[in-house]
């Protein structure tokens, strides 16, 4: 409530903007893959980006952002160029990993953007890790953790939602409910599956969001880092929303109906705020298509770039096994 | 002689889970995305409508949980499969396969047995960067209560299993996701295989190459080449990484005088440097040089195919290798 | 209440009498420390025999029993022959485990006695998975799993938790929450410490008893065993019980006052029982004199048994590494 | 020279604590009864009450949590010390120490370190059984992008931790329980030692011990007994087990054309089994007679202390073994 009328034109526009960017991404990134131009394993983001975008705008730059290996959306949402994500799934020495990572390690330090952690669950003690390091260094820094439904599952979920509440440090758990994990969906792998009534039994305050409403989401990540600044507590949120597309470029989707899919189409993060954005006169048509031609252009150069980029010499291959410099 | 069939190693192992549930009911198959989304790897496509979902278990991602419960369906009489999607998954769940799986009989004075069967993916080969490229058989092979596999052909990676169901202790199978699609020609009627012996699947004189899982097929092509140029080469696939059988090897080794180890883990303390261990201790006086290994690049697996490629031996690396070992 | 009264004199001694053994024992274990006839680690139960008696005595000889490190007293209530643990505990080839397990690694197959595990949660997976093992089977077999506060933080309780909870399976999670884990207090290892607050984040019916009252104990565990047995789904039964001695026979106590013990031995849960079986006139003083008589000559015999016991022969070390026989 | 002081293992571990805190207020300890309890044994009793509770950190029992937390620390510019208290614990750490702490630098293309130490207590000799007496250094020191260090002397265990903590890099050291209470003298102001080089421990012409850990004292002790007879033995602890420093124990064997390889882990796919394959490819030619091995028996440690020693070897076995190599 308060929020919407607190959104101006401008900032309604970078976040449209920063959505649109990740809906096309994704959709080139697909492109590039059938291609070959990408390779590895490839998990998008479409249909969710109501969550990174709305949940990364309220943090600040001295904050740390994990996430997993379906982060892309994370990390443009982070401001992390696009080209160099781009150049980092073509492989290329001028990714945002230098190549070595491709589209499920992205990092970029210098956002504070830690990946791109490709093993379910296992960057979750690590973000509780960085912020009892705020703590010590006494810090003004929260430390946002990204991961799936799927996730939760994991005993590391509940060893980090602890270690959490014990040290009362600053962390913000987003979970990202898509209600599938690969192709088992959520009743297979949660007796409980109301996600959000896990955190009480640690004593950590928790939320549930539709996390297909971009305000709601920006409303309750405010709330959250809000507390978490103030009290110096994680809180966990959880973001229920779904994934449009396959769970990679390896799925036939055999577990799910396509009338379900559709379902939850109706409900697309980006028309519903681009509505929003009209209805409130925050934005014209013309400046949406201002959006959607300036974001073509970015990835047109996200492409150009990861092609122009070069292959890391062969010989190359073992530098930063170990660190090259002594004093760190 | 039976017929040939043409046959994917994803198929080999899929006919193997199928005869093996039809054959025994207390064998049942549990992991991650085995059921409703046909297996990671598709391996188990369409087993869940055979069998039903108490035979074809979807699991939460909680491969400690999952594996530990395979462990205790085991000690209760069942057959259980656990299926830990690929051998990068596995560290979460090796406390239970080296402190429980591997004790229990020993300590128990022999009350115990854990008739346990664990697949996995292992491998290099598919772009997928440093989590999830991992040759872990080393790890594997040095535990005692263990039989550790590695189905490096496609009458193996059906036969194994079956044979794997009869063992009154826990086998591990290694599978090698590279080679799922690959079609070879087995005999129509393949079925249960040896589990205690290695193999010589080429004989030879001038030169042992060892090797094991996806290093066999390389080694056999190596080896074509090589008798191109008139070196004919042994080759040989341990089969067993654990107990392993050197009665095989050293025999050969005895023979041609001359071995080279390839594998594709990781070279410091693997299986290649206990194969060469075995032959220093016990055919030293064998040698007509000293045994060579090539093995893969020590260096967490990057993503770009040319940097992949140039971590594990390829072909034309054994190849110039037995060239220098033999002509230097 | 309604327990209280159906509690016949003969039941009653049969209780007091496994309370008291427990008790006798373990002290007598710690003497035989000193002496280092007994060696490794030894945990002892005093103080906790309320829990162990209370909960067993409600299973039937089928059900499947598991336990930790500090597992003397499960075994001597689940019926294990004291000759035989202490034998274990001389490392004598007449050990339960024959010899090969020591105080932390009890087991005795013929009475569904499964251990004496050493890794902390290690055996909650195993649990559920003989408990999906039984409903595979269509078994009437409850499994009951022992584990302490400090287990309940390791990701494995999460994961076995949801697990059950999942699968619906008949067991029975019996929490021995005695405020330490080694010497950590509670307060520093769970942020919520009513550890039955744990249950419902997994829809598992949750019960905490005071596990220093025999009779409160015996009422909980027989309505958790009627339920599982009822619903075929898990329990969790937490009992707030306390340790008197230390962690282990390494343990200077520097972790807790001396006053804080004093106030819990004021809870001895031996003569609570004694008291309320002599008021109501279901035992009297000769009988229990008797008791003690009795369970000084049990404990004699223990002793003179695992002393007359024999040394496994040296050559004999690497039996049961695999088994001896292919079929089981 | 400086004086010599007298000093047990475990003092000279915490002194190295003591000191590396005082000098460095981003260092701190973290693990299971550090400080409360004052170290499982001992090694860190005091220090809570020199430093507080923020330096000296109580841990629930969570591996996974807590070593992923010290990654994430050590990530955000803390120097964590992380204990696990055993090495038979570190499974359930490994996937953060294999697949992160391993991983981030190289898969980042340099951007990450993770200056993080993880100290482990390791080893048989206390009767602890199966699940309580792993020698898991093999496991590490497979694995690129760590250090992995092995504290075989009391120096070593005093000086490693000092300059471990100057390392960008992760460094595991593996301490040796059953030493802990065993006096020696080193040099009061032994501090920082070397961390790259193997180290020869006694000159000798006639064979080559190769040793680390446990086997440091044993081997020194057999060179003693050895010398009475007329056999120089050289002594050689390889001290760092990756990356392993080859030209020490390489330069030895050129010199005495002899070895001998002693470890306490069990023998198949070990620390012997890469010193000897690096010997077969190096100095084939220099050998005299093939090199042999002293291993861990391959079972899972038992519980007699008689079966307990034969699964290792001992001094004994050392000169035997040397003398039936020497004098056939
Ligand atoms: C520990 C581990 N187990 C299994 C996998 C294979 N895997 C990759 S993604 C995935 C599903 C994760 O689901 P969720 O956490 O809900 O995230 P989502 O993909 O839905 O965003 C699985 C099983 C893995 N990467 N790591
Ligand atoms: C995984 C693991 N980590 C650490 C240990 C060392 N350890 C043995 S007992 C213990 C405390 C366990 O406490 P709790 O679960 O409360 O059981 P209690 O001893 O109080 O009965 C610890 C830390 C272990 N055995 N296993
Ligand atoms: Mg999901
Ligand atoms: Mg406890």
């Amino acid at each position: 409530m308060e929020k919407k009328k607190k959104l101006d034109a401008k900032e309604g526009q970078r976040l449209l903007h920063q959505m649109i960017l990740i809906r096309r991404f994704e959709e080139k990134s697909a492109e590039e893959y059938t291609k070959s131009k990408i390779r590895g394993f490839l998990h998008l983001y479409v249909g969710e980006e109501a969550v990174a975008v709305g949940v990364i705008q309220a943090l600040t730059e001295e904050d740390n952002v994990l996430s997993t290996y379906r982060e892309h959306g994370h990390a443009l949402a982070r401001g992390v160029d696009p080209k160099a994500i781009m150049a980092e799934m073509y492989g290329k020495l001028e990714g945002c990993s230098k190549g070595r990572g491709g589209s499920m390690h992205l990092f970029d330090a210098t956002k504070n953007f830690f990946g791109g952690n490709a093993i379910v669950s296992g960057h979750l003690p690590i973000a509780v890790g960085m912020a009892l390091a705020a703590k010590k260094q006494k810090k003004n820094k929260v430390t946002c953790c990204f991961f799936g439904d799927g996730a939760a599952a994991e005993g590391e979920f509940h060893e980090s939602m602890n270690l959490s509440a014990l040290w009362q440090v600053p962390v913000l758990f987003v979970c990202e409910n898509n209600l599938y994990a690969m192709g088992t969906a959520i009743r297979f792998t949660h007796s409980v599956q109301q996600l959000e009534k896990k955190g009480p039994a640690y004593g950590i305050e928790s939320a549930a969001v539709d996390g297909m409403d971009l305000l709601a989401v920006m409303e309750a990540a405010e709330k959250a880092v809000k507390m978490i600044r103030e009290t110096g507590k994680p809180y966990y949120l959880v973001c229920n929303t779904y994934r449009f597309r396959a769970h990679s470029m390896f799925d036939a989707e055999l577990y799910r109906e396509k009338s379900e899919v559709e379902e939850w189409k109706k409900k697309d993060p980006i028309p519903k705020f681009q509505d929003f954005l009209l209805k409130e006169n925050l934005i014209s048509a013309g400046q949406i298509a201002e959006i959607e031609t300036a974001v073509e252009e970015e990835i047109r150069k996200a492409i150009a770039f990861g092609e122009d980029g070069t292959w890391e010499e062969t010989g190359d291959l073992t530098r930063f096994v170990y660190s090259e410099t002594q004093s760190i | 002689m039976s017929d040939l069939i043409k046959i994917t190693y994803r198929e080999a192992i899929k006919q193997a889970i199928l005869e093996s549930m039809q054959k025994d009911d207390r064998v049942f198959l549990m992991g991650e995305d085995v059921g409703n989304y046909g297996g990671a790897f598709a391996v188990s496509k369409g087993l869940l409508k055979e069998f039903g979902p108490d035979r074809i278990m979807d699991v939460p991602l909680s491969e400690s949980g999952f594996t530990g419960a395979g462990i205790g369906a085991a000690l209760a009489g069942m057959r259980p499969i656990v299926e830990v999607m690929t051998v990068n998954f596995s560290l979460l769940a090796m406390d239970q396969i080296f402190n429980n799986a591997a004790t229990l009989l020993h300590m128990s004075g022999g009350q115990l047995n854990v008739p346990i069967v664990i697949r996995m993916g292992c491998g290099i080969g598919r772009q997928l960067a440093a989590q999830h490229s991992h040759s872990w058989e080393p790890f594997f092979a040095h535990v005692p209560g263990l039989i550790v596999l590695s189905a490096g052909t496609h009458e193996d990676a059906r036969g194994m299993l079956l044979s794997a169901l009869q063992s009154p202790d826990p086998v591990i199978i290694f599978e090698y996701t590279a080679m799922l699609n690959l079609e070879k020609e087995i005999p129509s009627d393949s079925g249960a295989v040896e589990i205690t012996k290695a193999k010589v699947h080429r004989e030879g004189k001038d030169i042992s190459l060892i090797t094991y899982g996806a290093g066999v097929y390389k080694c056999m092509e190596a080896a074509v080449s090589l008798a191109a140029e008139g070196i004919d080469a042994e080759v040989i696939d341990l089969r067993v990484l654990r107990p392993m059988d050197e009665e095989t090897f050293l025999a050969s080794v005895r023979k041609t005088h001359r071995a080279l180890v390839v594998e594709e883990a990781w070279k410091s303390v693997s299986i290649s440097s206990e194969v060469v261990s075995r032959i220093m201790e016990k055919a030293f006086f064998d040698l007509d040089a000293p045994v060579e290994r090539l093995c893969g690049v020590e260096v967490p697996i990057p993503y770009p195919k040319h940097l992949e490629d140039a971590s594990v031996p390829q072909v034309m690396d054994i190849v110039d290798k037995v060239k220098k070992m033999l002509r230097p």
